[in-house]
């Protein structure tokens, strides 16, 4: 690869990745170069400010055509760019909470990290979403998780977060280790890590032995990838994670981690298998998975919601609540309906508003009382009107209730799941478990507007929350009532 | 003036509106309001009723409600039937609301009272020119609502709340069979319209069967209301509310109202030998069945409650012996008489203060008036000869005896000899001999109260002679005028029937004379206190009892059945689910162990389940 | 005179009352009352006024609105839309009585309400303005979906109207009003969603055309399990027995004037969804299912009866009363004859009316007597004779005198099932019998006989109370006097329903 | 070297890769749990490498992604036993099954 091969690629393509990337390498020699006095916040506010930039880079770029570089391993097609945003938006969201974040133990001194460890994590979901080969998804999977663990385990004299931090770090090394072997069969039966070429090459097994190496892979790469989706079997991680993470880096878990998750598994398992290993008696092994995706997606949502029944600590219980969701998505997936990126692309916009700004509120709330129990949220509503209301919209939203973007996300899952060869059962346990879930949400409801307060003191809400908060509230009502602002937006990349 | 006949029931209508709003500022003159509003009533009912005798039929109706096609009418018919009974009920409602001015001079409820009044006029005048079954049914409620609400009147008293409630649902368990007597009809021949039903019939579009269903169907409804057995037992009891309703509603008019429903449809039944035997055979038994409880009961208006049951045999026997003439001339006389029996019963219940006959006596002295016309009702009502009593009775013993029905006609016999005794049984205790109890300030009622019960005296008396074998029947002859269906005008029976009814009620009045004047027969000759006869009619034939032990047990068991149904089996089912559900969400949590080995081992084996799966089947799963 | 927007300002008038709600100071309890009520009256007037437009003789099309909302499209610019929701919103005579009793109930509940609430008042008339803009919208929704989401956005208010302002249990009525009813939802929602995904819309009209069309792509049995499931989703609401139990709990617990709505109107979209997608969508499938459902009607008339026989509490046997007249409905769309048919139609308008007087004298007497325990009672037609009376005419309307609604509810519905199944009608009149039984012993028993103790203070109707009370008497009065009121509106849609059913 | 089936080597992966899967799911001590992930991720370096050569189309690829595994494990182990360490100084102990103050 000479230099001229270089310099004729596209580099524009990569506006995005390169401002954050170079927020990344500012903010580190500015916190190492600071002053220690100096509030590390700023670091938060520049990366704000990174973040904002790659969005409004990423919109310039939102009319080119699909472009490929580096040998097709950097692709920016109409799925690159909806998800980027998502990811910009969800991590954009995430900053304010950190910025909003004070932490009482354990990370003082560690400030800086803790907003560029956010960067970089985004970096590695951002190239997941435009990568077109196995080696970038991998590495950009990695600095994800990598930059994740970190996180998670900021808080470094705090019991909690170091635990939960370990247990990530354990359950994601296994996982990629499962991935990558999956991976590595894939690679066995093609020769080639270019997603493209793979899908090719596949499209063309027909030996039996072959097709039964590549339904194990499948098998392999779902379940590994399934840790980052927090989905049944590797969900399990993520209640304990949850609550020892720090609040923005919970919330950064639930949303912009489990967005890279389902970006990953569409473009491997549905651009890769689509067409893989058609054999005679109808269908690629990935309509012969169709079954599996569809236990594992029932199986999902039942123990996320049911479990969630039981759960008195709050964050424990939006893990489980987490894993529903990542279910019900699941259900998308496993429907394969024409319009299946576009309703997990709108479920997970949805979610990220609803899920942030419900994080925001428990964030206020447990820095103010020191601890996450759902009865600490009981008389919020005295305590304050503004903070309960809000909360109460994104919990219904999140139950799928009309009027809100969660109703139209799951009604646009809903749909496909009838579309075509309908999915009956499926359907009626997403449902189902749907209305399981109302017992949790508005378990939250009841202690938040019915039941006394056990202290009267109000509450100050930092600028990042509210704007959080406000974000989250307004985008949930709005593309719940007029969703088409959504998906129009959506048509036109 | 009988194109104007649908204001008559308008004007009590609008005392009852009047009163409901302003009675409490109109206070005593409420009374005048409903006198005068009745007043009108009357005064138009005379007209009608006397312009009906040279004119015809007169009718009309409009759309009331429209169902798809169906277009069911509201409107009114003023035939022989209703002008008739438009003058009765209009006339012993005036009389009874002046009546009334004395009677309940004094109750703080006054004012509602006489709403009470006007609304069951309302009701009953307009159940007498319905044209159609559905408008009948509307009233015949509408009668049973003003009976229920004034037999409540005294709501404090547990006793006539219970008595109203029982009246209520007993004859809303006749009404049903009405209702759903009128809906088979109404498919049968696709319309309520009585002159339509009656074309249907004769035209032989309804078969035989449908007929004798619906035409026994509609009678119970005419069981309960007319206080048939088995469904009588509300009717005593109904003597909880004041005695002038008594004399009104459970006299005169609305109980007569089942009599009235199977004459205005007597085309109907005509056409149904079953069930013209079926009316016959229950009127007789309830004639005979309630004077028998009559002759041992001790309150003065139970024992006229028990006759009024009986005599409303009377009449479902003569109908359903297809004396129609019969059966309507027995009760418009019957309304005259029982009315004046009651108002004279109240005028002696308001000066002595009780209703045990065992309490009272010699009140002839001191009740100048009342005494004298009390008398008047016990020889009509005993059938003395001469009186209305005498001819309308003798009209029906007739009709079952030419109906072919011999047995029911001695049943009859029987009952009018126990009529005579029973009644004057009363009249003795009451009137004569000496006082039985402390009776201070004993005195005849005020004009406002006697006026009335001389009025009804004198129809008393009079009213037989409109039918006689002697004088002519202009009556009967006037009510089947141009409707072959109902029978002829005069049914020309065997001498010795009028004889035989004669002896029978004569012998009655001779044998209570002995028992009870005289006293030269033991009162206690037949079955005395404490015989299982006396305790078995004093307990009216433990109807009342059975009814208890069966019907409302069963109801009540079969509700707390129900009960436990809803608590344990339908409950207990939401609980079983939300059980497993909690229980499922219990057990997720106990896996949740925190230990991260536990977690990533489930992943594992979760996948190595999925590839054993995966191997076993090679893929499909379906 | 272009009235296509009537519909939408109708709908979402309270919505304004909201607003200025929200920014009213918490403490001033007067204005925020008068503004709660107030927010009601727009969408009363509107009401009134469509229905006199009707009656004027002018086309109730002339409401029609269809506007173009939602499109779901395939990844990638696929032309035609993938999923597209319509904003329509139409008023056919059915919708419009509807329209009418929910405007009617709702300003009297909201004045029933400035009595009855005694705390929050602002956050309780902002549910309460966003639960009518939900009832409103789920009457004249044309479109599936959009009922669909009216329908769940009544559900939200209403959990927290019983849970926070109810008596003792109310998070527990409030609980099992949200599971049950999200349940019922869930299933509709899934019929909703295969018959789009079966027939590409989910306009009602269209739909209902689709379906009588024999070359529809639905084998019978599937339309007979969608309308199985549409019996299962609106049972719940109506409720149809065993669904009812939620019921029980949310008439005991909430407060008065939310019942008066929950009773009136919330359970009449049960009925109203059973005839409007049941009957007009799979007429013939309803026909097959009319045994069933008229044995169901007649078993949910008779078990409400029965155990509101028994009842000690006077709000469990209105309750259980709701269950009976319900079966009543039932019987009536089991007909399948339009004299059923709009006798079902009259029983919820009437019902509706009914049950939110007698919930409303109920609520009077619990505040003036701390309970409603019938044996508690007694007497009280001394203390309080206006209220008395009342009851006892609510009562009677109830139990079906003619005269008043109820009766030509009843009346109808019977007269329709006995034309086809006389013997299931003849064992439903029982409940006739049994309705009169168990109210009379109810409200006599309250207040009629001895005062069981002396309730000092207790203060009978008076101003603003009678206001609801007398006009849903006179309502009831003069539907049943003059039914045609009511059915004049009726007889378009009951002729549509009947050409879709072939009779 | 083509004396040995490219089917020995992929067994051979399979076998580390269970044996690590086994250490990491079944030992206390957090340090053997990590060395028993990186045996996992050389398994799948190994069969990268065979496939690379052995596999159905041979290319050079597979090295260059077990090369970049490689790095990424490091990377992975190195933060695991930071993480260890912080723990280690708040908890006072190494034993992973220790580490259960978060559950249900």
């Amino acid at each position: 690869m000479s230099l001229e091969t270089l310099s004729e690629f596209n580099w524009s393509v990569m506006t995005p990745e390169f401002i954050i990337l170079g927020v990344i390498a500012l903010l580190t020699l500015l916190d190492l170069f600071m002053p220690k006095r100096i509030d590390r916040r700023i670091l938060g506010w520049l990366s704000i400010a990174g973040i904002i930039a790659a969005m409004a880079a990423l919109f310039s770029l939102l009319g080119t055509e699909p472009t490929s570089i580096l040998y097709d391993t950097f692709t920016l097609d109409m799925f690159g760019k909806s998800f980027k945003l998502l990811l910009l938006a969800g991590a954009g969201l995430v900053m304010f909470l950190a910025v909003s974040y004070d932490a009482k133990e354990g990370m003082e001194d560690y400030r800086g990290e803790f907003y560029y460890l956010f960067l970089t994590a985004l970096l590695g979901a951002m190239f997941m979403t435009s990568s077109g080969d196995l080696i970038t998804l991998f590495i950009g999977l990695e600095l994800l998780s990598i930059s994740s663990y970190i996180l998670a385990g900021i808080k470094k004299h705090n019991l909690k977060s170091n635990e939960s931090a370990m247990k990530y770090v354990i359950n994601g090394s296994i996982a990629t280790a499962i991935t990558l072997f999956g991976m590595s069969y894939v690679y066995g039966l093609t020769g080639s890590t270019n997603l493209a070429e793979i899908a090719n090459k596949l499209s063309a097994v027909v030996d039996g032995q072959h097709t039964y190496l590549l339904g194990l892979a499948f098998l392999m790469i779902f379940v590994g990838l399934s840790f980052k989706l927090a989905s049944a079997p590797f969900h399990m991680w993520a209640p304990d994670v949850y609550q020892g993470a720090p609040t923005p880096v919970t919330a950064f878990l639930s949303v912009v981690s489990k967005t890279a998750g389902f970006v990953i598994v569409i473009r491997i398992l549905i651009s890769v298998f689509f067409n893989a290993a058609p054999s005679g008696d109808g269908g690629s092994i990935l309509f012969k998975m169709h079954d599996y995706l569809a236990f594992l997606a029932a199986v999902t949502m039942i123990i996320g919601n049911v479990v969630a029944l039981k759960q008195t600590n709050i964050k424990r219980m939006f893990a489980y609540s987490s894993i529903a969701h990542a279910g019900y998505l699941l259900v998308a997936l496993t429907t394969l309906s024409a319009n299946l990126i576009f309703s997990v692309w709108f479920y997970l916009l949805a979610y990220m508003l609803m899920n942030l700004g419900a994080f925001a509120v428990i964030q206020v709330v447990t820095e103010k009382t020191g601890s996450a129990e759902i009865a600490d949220f009981a008389g919020l509503y005295r305590r304050s009107p503004v903070l309960a209301v809000t909360m109460g919209i994104l919990l219904v939203s999140l139950a799928g209730f009309p009027g809100t973007a969660g109703f139209i996300g799951k009604l646009n899952i809903f749909v496909g799941a009838f579309y075509g060869e309908p999915h009956y059962v499926l359907a009626s346990i997403m449902i189902a478990t749907t209305v399981v879930s109302y017992f949790y949400y508005f378990g939250v409801m009841t202690q938040m507007f019915f039941r006394p307060a056990r202290e009267e003191s109000k509450f100050n809400l930092p600028f990042g929350i509210i704007v959080v908060l406000i974000v989250a509230v307004v985008g949930s009502v709005l593309f719940g009532v007029a969703p088409n602002i959504a998906l129009d937006f959506l048509n036109k990349m | 003036m009988m194109e104007n006949a649908w204001l008559i029931p308008l004007f009590p209508l609008l005392s009852f509106l009047i009163l409901l709003l302003f009675g409490k500022r109109l206070k005593e003159a409420s009374a005048y309001v409903g006198i005068l509003l009745t007043l009108a009533s009357l005064v138009f009912s005379i007209l009608v009723l006397f312009e009906r005798f040279s004119e015809p039929t007169y009718s009309t109706k409009f759309d009331w409600l429209t169902i798809g096609d169906l277009h069911l009418t509201a409107g009114f018919e003023v035939n022989q039937l209703n002008a008739l009974m438009l003058f009765i009920v209009s006339l012993v409602s005036f009389l009874v609301h002046t009546y009334s001015k004395g009677y309940m001079n004094g109750d703080e409820r006054f004012p509602v009272f006489y709403a009470y009044l006007g609304l069951f006029t309302f009701a009953m005048l307009g159940l007498v020119i319905s044209p159609n079954l559905l408008q009948t049914y509307i009233f015949w409620e509408l009668v049973g609502v003003g009976s229920f609400l004034l037999i409540g009147f005294y709501y404090y008293k547990e006793e006539a709340k219970a008595a109203a409630k029982k009246a209520f649902i007993m004859t809303r368990i006749g009404d049903v069979g009405l209702f759903i007597g009128m809906i088979l009809l109404f498919w049968e021949t696709k319309s309520f319209e009585y002159s339509e039903i009656f074309a249907a019939v004769d035209a032989g579009a309804v078969s035989g069967t449908m007929i004798t269903l619906t035409a026994i169907l509609i009678f119970i409804g005419a069981v309960g209301k007319s206080g048939q057995f088995p469904l009588h037992t509300w009717l005593p009891d109904a003597m909880e509310g004041p005695t002038p309703v008594s004399a009104l509603i459970h006299a005169a008019t609305m109980v007569a109202a089942g009599v009235y429903l199977v004459a205005a449809l007597f085309p109907l039944f005509a056409a149904s030998k079953t069930a013209l035997l079926t009316i016959a055979v229950i009127g007789a038994f309830t004639a005979i069945f309630a004077a028998s409880i009559g002759l041992v009961q001790t309150d003065i208006k139970r024992v006229l409650a028990y006759s009024t049951v009986s005599q409303l045999g009377y009449m479902m026997l003569a109908l359903g012996s297809a004396g129609y003439v019969a059966g309507v001339f027995h009760l418009m006389t019957h309304a005259f008489f029982k009315a004046l029996l009651f108002l004279a019963a109240g005028s002696v219940i308001h000066a002595v203060h009780t209703q045990n006959i065992e309490e009272m006596g010699g009140l002839w002295k001191k009740l100048k008036l009342t005494g004298p016309l009390f008398l008047i009702g016990t020889l009509a009502i005993s059938g003395v000869p001469g009186l209305s009593g005498f001819f309308s009775k003798d009209e029906i013993l007739v009709a079952a005896w030419e109906g072919g029905h011999p047995i029911l006609f001695f049943l009859a016999l029987i009952a009018a000899f126990m009529t005579a005794f029973y009644m004057f049984r009363l009249f003795f205790l009451v009137f004569t001999g000496e006082a039985r109890s402390e009776q201070k300030h004993v005195h005849e009622s005020p004009n406002n109260m006697t006026y009335p019960m001389i009025l009804l005296g004198v129809l008393a008396v009079i009213a037989g002679y409109v039918n006689t074998p002697w004088f002519g029947s202009f009556l009967g002859d006037w009510l089947v005028d141009g409707n072959p269906a109902l029978g002829h005008g005069h049914v020309e029976g065997p001498i010795w029937i009028m004889i035989a009814a004669t002896v029978v009620s004569l012998a009655g009045i001779y044998f209570a004379y002995l028992m009870y004047r005289k006293r030269s027969i033991a009162r206690n000759t037949i079955s005395g206190t404490g015989d299982t006869l006396h305790t078995i009619l004093l307990n009216k034939y433990y109807v009342d009892e059975f009814y208890q032990l069966t019907v409302v047990a069963f109801t009540k068991g079969l509700s707390y059945f129900l009960r436990f149904i809803d608590v344990f089996l339908v409950e207990g089912l939401v609980k079983g689910v939300v059980g497993i559900v909690q229980g499922l969400g219990r057990t997720g949590s106990k896996m949740q162990t925190g230990q991260v080995q536990t977690y990533g081992a489930v992943a594992f084996f979760s996948l190595a389940l999925l590839v054993v799966i995966f191997a076993l089947t090679g893929g499909y799963l379906r | 005179m272009n009235l296509q927007s009537t519909l939408s300002i109708l709908v979402f008038s309270p919505l304004l009352g909201i607003i200025v709600l929200a920014f009213l100071p918490k403490q001033s309890e007067k204005l925020i009352k008068v503004v709660g009520f107030l927010a009601t009256i727009p969408a009363l007037l509107i009401a009134l006024a469509a229905y006199l437009h009707f009656q004027w003789g002018k086309d109730l099309a002339d409401f029609a609105v269809s506007k173009a909302w939602i499109q779901f499209r395939g990844m990638g610019g696929v032309p035609e839309p993938f999923f597209s929701v319509n904003y329509e919103l139409a008023l056919s005579g059915f919708q419009l009585v509807l329209v009418v009793l929910t405007a009617v109930v709702a300003t009297l509940s909201a004045l029933a309400a400035a009595k009855f609430v005694k705390k929050e008042w602002k956050g309780y008339f902002m549910l309460f303005l966003l639960l009518e803009i939900g009832m409103l919208g789920v009457f004249t929704a044309e479109n599936l979906i959009l009922f669909f989401i009216f329908f769940e956005i009544t559900l939200i208010p209403t959990f927290f109207l019983i849970g926070k302002w109810g008596y003792f249990e109310k998070e527990k009525a409030a609980y099992s009003f949200l599971i049950y009813n999200g349940l019922g939802s869930a299933v509709l929602l899934i019929v909703i969603m295969i018959l789009f995904a079966k027939t590409g819309t989910t306009n009602i009209e269209m739909l209902a055309q689709i379906m009588a069309d024999p070359s529809a792509p639905l084998s019978g049995d599937l339309k007979l399990g969608l309308l199985i499931s549409l019996l299962i989703a609106f049972g719940v609401k109506l409720p149809i027995f065993p669904l009812h139990s939620w019921m029980l709990k949310v008439h005991v617990q909430a407060p008065p004037s939310v019942v008066m709505i929950h009773s009136g109107i919330l359970l009449k979209i049960g009925a109203y969804g059973l005839i409007r997608f049941g009957m007009g969508i799979f007429p013939e499938q309803f026909k097959t299912l009319s045994i069933l459902i008229a044995i169901l009607g007649v078993i949910n008339l008779l078990y409400g009866a029965f155990l509101a026989f028994i009842q000690t509490d006077f709000k469990m046997v209105l309750a259980y009363s709701s269950i009976s007249h319900m079966g009543i409905v039932l019987i009536g769309l089991a007909a399948m004859n339009e004299a059923g048919v709009q006798g079902a139609i009259f029983q919820v308008i009437s019902h509706g009316l009914i049950s939110a007087l007698l919930f409303f004298l109920v609520g009077v007497l619990y505040e003036r007597t701390d309970t409603s325990l019938i044996g508690n009672l007694g007497g009280i037609a001394k203390g309080m004779p206006i209220a008395a009376g009342f009851l006892l005419a609510g009562a009677m309307a109830s139990l079906g005198l003619p005269g008043m609604s109820g009766f030509v509810s009843e009346f109808m519905a019977f007269l329709g099932l006995f034309k086809e199944l006389p013997w299931i009608a003849a064992v439903g009149t029982i409940g006739i019998i049994m309705t009169a039984a168990y109210l009379l012993r109810a409200v006599l028993g309250m207040t009629y006989g001895k005062s069981h103790r002396e309730f000092t203070g207790v203060l009978d109707l008076k101003g603003v109370e009678l206001i609801p009370v007398g006009v849903l008497m006179l309502l009831i009065v003069v539907i049943g006097v003059f039914p045609s009121v009511l059915s004049s509106p009726l007889q378009t849609t009951l002729e549509t329903i009947m050409l879709g059913i072939g009779g | 070297m083509s004396s040995v089936p490219a089917s020995a080597f992929l067994a051979l992966a399979l076998i580390l890769f269970c044996i690590g899967l086994y250490g990491a799911l079944t030992k206390r001590n957090t340090v053997i749990v990590l060395i028993s992930i990186e045996l996992m991720l050389n398994a799948v370096n190994i069969n990268l490498v065979t496939f690379s050569k052995y596999g159905i189309a041979p290319s050079i690829t597979g090295q260059v992604f077990a090369l970049f595994a490689i790095s990424v494990a490091a990377a992975e182990a190195a933060v695991g036993l930071a993480i260890l360490i912080s723990l280690y100084r708040t908890r006072k102990t190494v034993n992973i099954d220790e580490m259960d103050t978060m559950k249900n």
